[in-house]
């Protein structure tokens, strides 16, 4: 095991730890205002200080972890759910319509300006969590279905894949049974680079305000709102920006740990 | 003085011993072939005399080069050394040449790096040296690139990039193994002609037995890292000393007794059978273009029969086996397996299909590295309409284990846990498990070592025996083909040229083609000891 | 220096201030470019524009202008009593787009008497006539100009229009030719800055001279402390109310109401979303304006009694609502604290963050909302209380026949008294939470004289600005 | 060649015939009507009508989408509802600003991440190969607008070296116009080259595995020579694709940057404009940038064939 991986695997669970334990414990209530304590830097009653409203900053780190995951994870869960029993298909039927259809409908979601889109979905659906877990899914819908396609294809090529297709199965058969456990590290590995891009894709809408809503904390509006702050509280940026900088950092090295450790062959896109 | 000494070199990668006390030597105008086991350290003693060793490498011992100590020269010091003293030939010529850059850059580079002439100057060296390996600049102009010539032509290129400056020694590892027979031919040829010629000395590294007994002067013969028996190629090959010498020349030309074939009874039927492949168009709205793969072949494969089918690569060979099984439908004729067609609208038939299975060639790639081995071997099962379950399918598991020469318990195992030789046991082992009328080997020994080869076509004929196979041997390899089979056939660019008793067309060859194909390839001298 | 950069956050849609409402436009061009009849200065007083003089007839319903001599715009056309009209009668006809008919919505008539002379008739008498002739959205235009006058606009003002870079600022020069006074400035830049930050940095950087409304006023002490800088709080017409949908159950009850008006504490608010600015008021009336009668004591900070209204309106355990809340950060972060408020007393309020255009689809317009917080920037707009269909469905026949009486009124006092009357009335109808008066927070440099304090309207007036040697 | 291109581009047109339904359809169920944003508050019921008239929103969605997509093929994207000017004026204006600068980013994000990618590759494994994975590893972490937060902080109301936003417009001189993008296109520029480094850098060790170096060093190239005439063109081909990539994103990720740096670009543009419910601007300046982006795929595709004659030749 690498040092990325061990790394990486420590600030990973570091955050999620933090996450899970917001359910039951946060130093102070997350949205409990108190204005006349506002704007205090780091100290020993409130370790991160306090936001505008007087807000505990530790506590809204660990809730606002919380949101982050969820809306992250969901939308790499529907980006590999739909994803890669697309690139499944279009693998198996390498050249066909099928295939045509499914890579073709991917260079179109590839061509939208993901950000753009994303922006417009929840500008015309409205702000909140679910519309910024659709808005970033989509967008990893075709990365999941190109990289299994791609993955799948070499393997149709294997001879293993010959000699079952000799056995008599088919080809839904062969996807699930030879095909996709053979894919699944490399959709682990994208996996957990989507994961921290969808982290960075959240902390972005919700810095433009279309993502999580108030009083949801969310690292990206705790950005947004310690904006014009920065110049007198300097915490108020750094600290959320640090939350975002160490997980997509420890999930990144997770991932290129896990890469270099489950199978230094694959390669795994990043764009 | 010899041009090249080596001396006691020992080498380890990463602490693996990989080299113990290698000593050789090579004169000019001397040719010396380095044969042995893959694994037995032959490209890493080349590779030590170039100095690109693996990071990592601990060298002891001494390689002097025409007067230069090798091992411990400065790194700026080799690049003088290599391309223009020295010169190389590697294996894999699709691989070889810089895909972005023209073949002529690519020769004259090796001039102009050594600063050895002007650019003018060393672009008509480079058409010399060109024309001297057989592609002439007005056919093969100095901008094509290396995606535009042909396997053989590409190691061409190779070989003029490394005799541009006319280096004292040239090192040419495994560089045929990757053509096909009659290529095979004329590098060897060419290799030969710039010996004498320009009075290089060639370190030739193979693997190919008579390729090492036709050309070499001298024969090192390595194993484990070791150089284990070295001579003139006439004495050595007259006084093998050494068991291991012995063993490998006995292998690469190991025969086996096949059971005599019964009466003709037709099981596998092809009829004018004809495969196209649709090319991509080369313009918007023109006729799509067919590549024809196999082209109106016939012919009848008899129960019990051993049939085999040669050809150079992308023949059509595979084409064909694919068509046989079912697994793709083919323009016309048709293919009947016990008066069935394997192909019935345009659906695979399941039912014939039962009756087949194949053996593929690469041991490594034919399994789903994810699978035990129990797992793997029984996926034929899956034709069955009543598989055997529980204890029955246990039983199954053991007896084709033991029958391949494996034992039942290694059913738990992963593939990765297997050698090559294993493997492709376990390859058989899963193709026999449905008992099937008909095998389809493709090139099912082309990927192993000579002795695991011997290892597995003894293995075929005690299963001949045993189970009274019927198969299709399908093999670039004519002296495997020769030995395994009752009868062959031969095909050129899709189309059966000549079939007929193995022995009468290994003796006597009717079409041109066959002729070309069997004096390619080289002969091992008759030892004398007596084939197994 | 004789020229100055001025930033504001909303860049105008177009330069037409007479069909359109935002503010941006008249922020721009009124009196600059364009001028009225009448018109305010910086402490809300309504004084003599293009008109030298009036007369006002007997019964209150004709009043006779006399125009300045030797007008003219900036195309070189004269302006005359037929530009009046043709104004006045463009702003009243049928397919008018002018946002703000209602200020016209009197005049009878627009008769040319001669060219410098123009007599209007309106219905019945108005007190608020010269008041709403100083609007921007009643200034005078040209016919002749009136076809560009989106992109290209023609006034009579002391600056002409020079250059609009889209996105990001529009430029003006001194008009030579001015009828009145020469200003001090020859150019003056409008820039756009919406973003908060954007602001502090550009005010930092003194990337511009002066800011006019400054979005954070969390970074004004930053600014006081700068010797660089001047800090100008003043008082804008914009009454900041929890807007309650009177209709929608449970806020059909004015004790819910009430409840609510007790669940909120409004200096925490002002402190909170505001950092300290803004006045606290008790119903929707400015508090600068004499006639303010200060009514916060009814609605104090107490959320014992919010919980006891709730419960004897039937809801002891609260009940759940919605908070729609436009993009300005008095809404957004005062949304949060009121949210955090009523939650207090037990009324959980989701917060649904909306644009301007889907808050007047759905709230404005659609009604379609319990609660929001919006700033009424209009000055004297305490007669939409007397529109049943107004958003906020405050349907009261009592209320609206006060704001009748008053209309017809033109004695001071008595319309003080009136206006009293209606301010107690619509507090002790809580028809919404009165909040505070939002603050106008200017930023400028040290140097930069002449600014208005308060914002009577969205007006930059730069004909008052100078820089200090 | 041709035939490659052909197809490309027949495919680049199916593409954006589709994506001009998708957005139109997107935009379509946008909830706020555009006159009445206008309007305000006050507005009555005719005058709303007559601007609805006057603004082409009073055809039926087929005949909107035609009228529009029509247009655009006619070099005319319609009229801004509420700047009521010409959006392809408007475009072509705030373009100006949005392509320098993703130019910008993308030359220096190209400038640094060469020389680093290569200088890792050539020590892998070394201390100076670790520092600068482990820095570009940073780099991907960082939120380019908290980077951008972070550089207006120190760079223009600290230090004051720059200003902290606004455009000087061209008219000043390309001077004028460089240093007001300068700040912007670093925000940009840095996390891409983080990626495009790591992107070089395997590219490169991936070459570095390949049989033709091994052949060049046997031809008595040094690692250098053999790295830098036989590695980097042929590490250019995946090379290239992220450039495509970050090319689209810079064009059309820019619009939070250009917030917060107020740069009157297209992303401010599509932002105000959704605020504003100005369908029209949305329409035309998203499908602007599905255009920029599919013709950047294309340029890309193209410019393979110059880097790999491979793919020149597959007819
Ligand atoms: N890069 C490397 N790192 C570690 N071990 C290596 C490396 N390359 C080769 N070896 C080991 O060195 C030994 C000798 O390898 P070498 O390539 O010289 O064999 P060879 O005789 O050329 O075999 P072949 O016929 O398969 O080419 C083998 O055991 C191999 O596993
Ligand atoms: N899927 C395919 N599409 C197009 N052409 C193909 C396809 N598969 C094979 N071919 C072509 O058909 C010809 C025959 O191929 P095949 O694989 O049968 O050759 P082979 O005799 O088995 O060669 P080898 O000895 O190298 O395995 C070749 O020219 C090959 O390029
Ligand atoms: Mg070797
Ligand atoms: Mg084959
Ligand atoms: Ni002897």
């Amino acid at each position: 095991m690498s040092r990325a991986l061990i790394l990486g695997a420590a600030l990973s669970s570091v955050v999620v730890l933090m996450a899970l334990l917001s359910f039951v414990w946060t130093p102070y209530d997350h949205a409990a205002l108190n204005i006349p304590e506002k704007l205090q830097p780091p100290n020993a009653q409130h370790w991160f200080g306090t936001d505008h409203f007087g807000r505990d900053m530790f506590s809204m780190i660990m809730v606002g972890a919380r949101t982050s995951i969820a809306v992250a994870l969901v939308a790499v869960g529907i980006g590999m759910a739909l994803g890669a029993p697309l690139g499944l298909a279009a693998a198996a039927r390498k050249g066909s319509w099928l295939d045509e259809l499914i890579m073709r409908g991917n260079d179109l979601v590839f061509a939208f300006p993901s950000l753009v889109i994303a922006i417009l979905i929840t500008a015309v659906f409205g702000p909140g969590a679910v519309n910024a877990i659709i808005a970033i899914g989509i967008f990893n819908i075709p990365v999941f279905a190109r990289i299994t396609r791609g993955a799948a294809l070499s393997l149709w090529e294997r001879e293993f894949i010959l000699a079952a297709r000799v056995a008599g199965k088919g080809a839904a058969r062969i996807s699930a049974e030879h095909i996709l456990p053979n894919v699944a590290n490399l959709l682990i590995v994208q996996g957990t680079i989507q994961f921290s891009l969808g982290i960075l894709a959240e902390a972005g809408l919700s810095y433009v305000g279309l993502g999580a809503q108030p009083p949801t904390p969310s690292w990206g509006r705790m950005l947004a709102d310690a904006q014009t702050m920065v110049s007198f509280a300097p915490h108020l940026a750094l600290i959320p920006g640090l939350a975002i900088i160490v997980t997509v950092l420890g999930l990144n090295l997770l991932g290129d740990g896990l890469r270099d450790w489950l199978d230094p062959r694959i390669r795994v896109a990043r764009a | 003085m010899s041009l090249l000494e080596i001396h006691n070199l020992s080498l380890s990668i990463h602490g693996a011993p990989v080299l113990d006390h290698v000593s050789l030597s090579i004169d000019p105008g001397q040719i010396v072939a380095v044969t042995g086991e893959s694994g037995s350290g032959k490209s890493m003693t080349a590779l030590a005399v170039m100095q690109l060793l693996p990071a990592g490498t601990v060298a002891t011992g001494s390689v002097r080069l025409d007067g230069h100590a090798v091992l411990n020269s400065p790194e700026d010091e080799m690049c003088r050394l290599r391309g223009a003293a020295v010169g190389m030939v590697f294996q894999e010529p699709m691989t070889a040449l810089n895909p972005v850059k023209t073949i002529g850059d690519q020769v004259m580079e090796t001039i102009l790096i050594h600063k050895a002439m002007p650019r003018d100057a060393a672009r008509t060296r480079a058409q010399e040296v060109l024309t001297r390996v057989g592609l002439p600049p007005d056919r093969f102009p100095l901008s094509r690139y290396p995606h535009e010539l042909s396997g053989g032509q590409r190691q061409r290129v190779v070989i003029a990039m490394a005799i541009a400056l006319r280096p004292r020694l040239l090192i040419a590892d495994e560089p045929t193994t990757a053509l096909d027979v009659t290529t095979q031919a004329q590098i060897l040829d060419l290799l030969k002609g710039l010996v004498t010629e320009y009075g290089m000395g060639l370190l030739m590294i193979t693997h190919d037995l008579a390729v090492v007994a036709d050309m070499a002067d001298r024969i090192v013969v390595m194993q484990k890292g070791r150089v284990v028996e070295t001579g003139a190629t006439d004495h050595l090959l007259r006084h093998m000393q050494h068991p291991y010498t012995r063993m490998l020349f006995q292998a690469s030309g190991h025969r086996v007794a096949l059971p005599a074939p019964p009466a003709p009874a037709p099981l596998l039927e092809v009829r004018n059978v004809v495969r196209d492949y649709r090319l991509p168009r080369t313009r918007l709205f023109e006729k799509p273009v067919h590549h024809r793969a196999v082209d109106h072949v016939s012919f009848t494969l008899n129960r019990s029969e051993r049939l085999g089918l040669v050809g150079e690569s992308g023949c059509g060979k595979s084409t064909l086996t694919r068509a046989i099984l079912g697994l793709e439908e083919v323009q016309r004729g048709q293919i009947l397996l016990d008066g069935q067609p394997v192909f019935t609208g345009h659906k695979p038939n399941l039912a014939v299909r039962r009756k087949m299975q194949v053996v593929f060639q690469d041991p490594f790639g034919s399994f789903n590295p994810r699978h035990r081995v129990a797992r793997l071997i029984t996926e034929p099962f899956h034709l069955l309409e009543a598989p055997p379950t529980g204890s029955e399918r246990q039983h199954r598991i053991a007896e084709m284990l033991t029958a391949v020469g494996l034992s039942p318990d290694d059913a738990g195992k992963y593939i990765h846990e297997f050698s090559g030789g294993q493997r492709q046991r376990i390859a058989i082992a899963r193709a026999l498990m449905i008992r099937p009328e008909l095998i389809l080997f493709d090139e099912a020994v082309s990927a192993l070592d000579v002795s695991v080869r011997a290892q597995i076509l003894d293995l075929l004929a005690e299963l001949c025996a045993a189970y009274d196979l019927t198969y299709l041997f399908i093999s670039h390899d004519l002296s495997v083909v020769r030995t395994i089979t009752d009868r062959v056939m031969v095909m050129q660019s899709g189309k059966i040229v000549e079939q007929g008793e193995t022995e009468r067309v290994f003796a006597d060859p009717q079409h041109p083609y066959t002729q070309t194909l069997i004096q390619a390839v080289p002969k091992l001298p008759e030892i004398g000891q007596g084939a197994a | 220096r004789s020229d100055i950069t001025i930033a504001m956050q909303l860049e105008p849609p177009h330069l037409d201030p007479t069909s359109a409402a935002a503010q941006a436009i008249d922020s721009v061009v009124y009196t600059n470019v364009f001028e009225g009849l009448t018109r305010f200065m910086g402490d809300g007083s309504v004084v003599p524009g293009l008109a030298e003089s009036w007369e006002i007839s007997e019964d209150g319903t004709v009043y006779t202008f006399t125009l300045h001599d030797g007008v003219t715009f900036h195309d070189g056309t004269t302006m005359d009593a037929e530009d009046v009209k043709f104004s006045l009668d463009r702003a009243t006809a049928e397919d008018s787009a002018n946002a703000q008919k209602a200020l016209f919505a009197g005049i009878e008539s627009v008769e040319v008497v001669d060219p410098l002379t123009v007599r209007i008739t309106l219905a019945e008498p108005n007190g608020n006539f010269l008041f709403n002739l100083a609007w921007g959205d009643a200034v005078i235009v040209a016919p002749e100009s009136i076809e560009g006058i989106k992109t290209n606009p023609v006034g009579t003002g002391a600056y002409k229009f020079a250059e609009w870079v889209q996105g990001d600022r529009i430029t003006l020069e001194r008009n030579p030719d001015y009828w009145g006074d020469q200003p001090a400035l020859e150019q003056a830049t409008f820039k756009f800055i919406s973003d908060p930050t954007a602001a502090f940095a550009a005010m930092m950087a003194e990337d511009v001279d002066v800011f006019d409304n400054f979005p954070a006023p969390e970074n004004l002490p930053q600014f006081e402390a700068d010797p660089r800088f001047q800090v100008l709080v003043g008082s804008t017409e914009g009454e900041t109310i929890l807007a309650t949908n009177n209709k929608k159950p449970p806020f059909d009850d004015v004790r819910v109401r009430q409840a609510l008006a007790h669940a909120i504490d409004r200096q925490a608010i002002i402190d909170g979303a505001m950092f300290g600015y803004g006045t606290p008021i008790g119903t929707h009336f400015a508090p600068h304006n004499p006639a303010y009668v200060d009514l916060t004591g009814l609605s104090a900070h107490d959320p014992d009694k919010a919980r006891a209204l709730l419960a004897e309106a039937g809801f002891a355990d609260g009940f759940e609502t919605t908070l729609h809340l436009p993009p300005p950060s008095y809404a957004r972060r005062g949304g949060e604290i009121v949210a955090a408020q009523l939650a207090e007393v037990g009324i959980k309020a989701e917060i649904i963050n909306v644009e301007w255009a889907q808050w007047l689809e759905t709230v404005f317009k659609g009604k379609n909302f319990a609660l929001t917080i919006v700033s009424h920037t209009e000055p004297m707009d305490i007669g939409i209380y007397a529109r049943p269909d107004y958003y906020f469905q405050y349907d009261n026949p009592d209320f609206q026949a006060l704001m009748a009486t008053l209309n017809a009124t033109t004695d001071p006092d008595e319309r003080t008294r009136l206006l009293g009357e209606a301010q107690r009335m619509i507090a002790e109808d809580y028809v919404n939470g009165y909040l505070f008066q939002l603050a106008k927070l200017g930023v400028a440099k040290a140097g930069v004289q002449g600014l208005w304090e308060n914002a009577p309207t969205a007006a930059i007036d730069l004909t008052a600005i100078s820089w200090a040697d | 060649m041709l035939r490659y291109a052909l197809k490309r581009l027949i495919s680049l047109a199916l593409s954006l015939a589709v994506a001009s339904v998708v957005i139109f359809a997107v935009i379509e169920v946008a909830p706020g009507d555009p006159a009445s944003f206008m309007l305000g508050v006050n507005a009555q019921p005719e005058t709303l009508a007559a601007l609805r008239a006057e603004l082409g929103l009073d055809v039926s969605r087929p005949q909107r989408y035609l009228n529009w997509v029509s247009g655009m093929l006619a070099g005319d994207f319609g009229t801004s509802y509420t700047y009521r000017t010409p959006v392809a004026q408007m475009v072509a204006d705030r373009l100006w600003v949005s392509l320098p600068l993703a130019l910008y980013a993308l030359t220096l994000s190209t400038l640094i991440a060469f020389p680093v990618g290569i200088y890792a590759a050539a020590r892998r494994g070394k201390p100076g190969d670790l520092a600068v994975m482990g820095a570009t590893q940073l780099g991907i972490a960082v939120p380019n607008f908290w980077f951008a937060m972070m550089l207006v902080l120190i760079f223009a109301i600290n230090l004051r070296w720059f200003n902290a936003g606004g455009f000087a417009g061209w008219d000043n001189g390309l001077w004028a116009g460089l240093h007001s993008l300068t700040l912007p296109a670093i925000a940009l520029a840095l996390p891409q080259a983080a990626i495009l480094a790591r992107v070089m850098r395997s590219a490169l060790l991936d070459i570095l595995g390949e049989d033709f170096m091994r052949t060049a060093r046997a031809k008595g190239l040094s690692r250098r020579q053999a790295l830098w005439r036989h590695g980097v063109r042929n590490a250019l081909i995946p090379v290239l694709t992220i450039i495509g990539l970050q090319f689209s994103f810079l064009l059309a990720g820019s619009i939070i940057i250009e917030q917060v740096f107020y740069l009157p670009g297209l992303g401010r543009l599509v932002f105000q404009a959704i605020s504003a419910r100005d369908l029209i601007v949305v329409e035309s300046v998203v499908m602007l940038l599905v255009f920029a982006v599919i013709t950047v795929n294309f340029l890309v595709d193209l410019a393979y064939a110059a880097v790999d004659p491979r793919l020149r030749s597959r007819t």
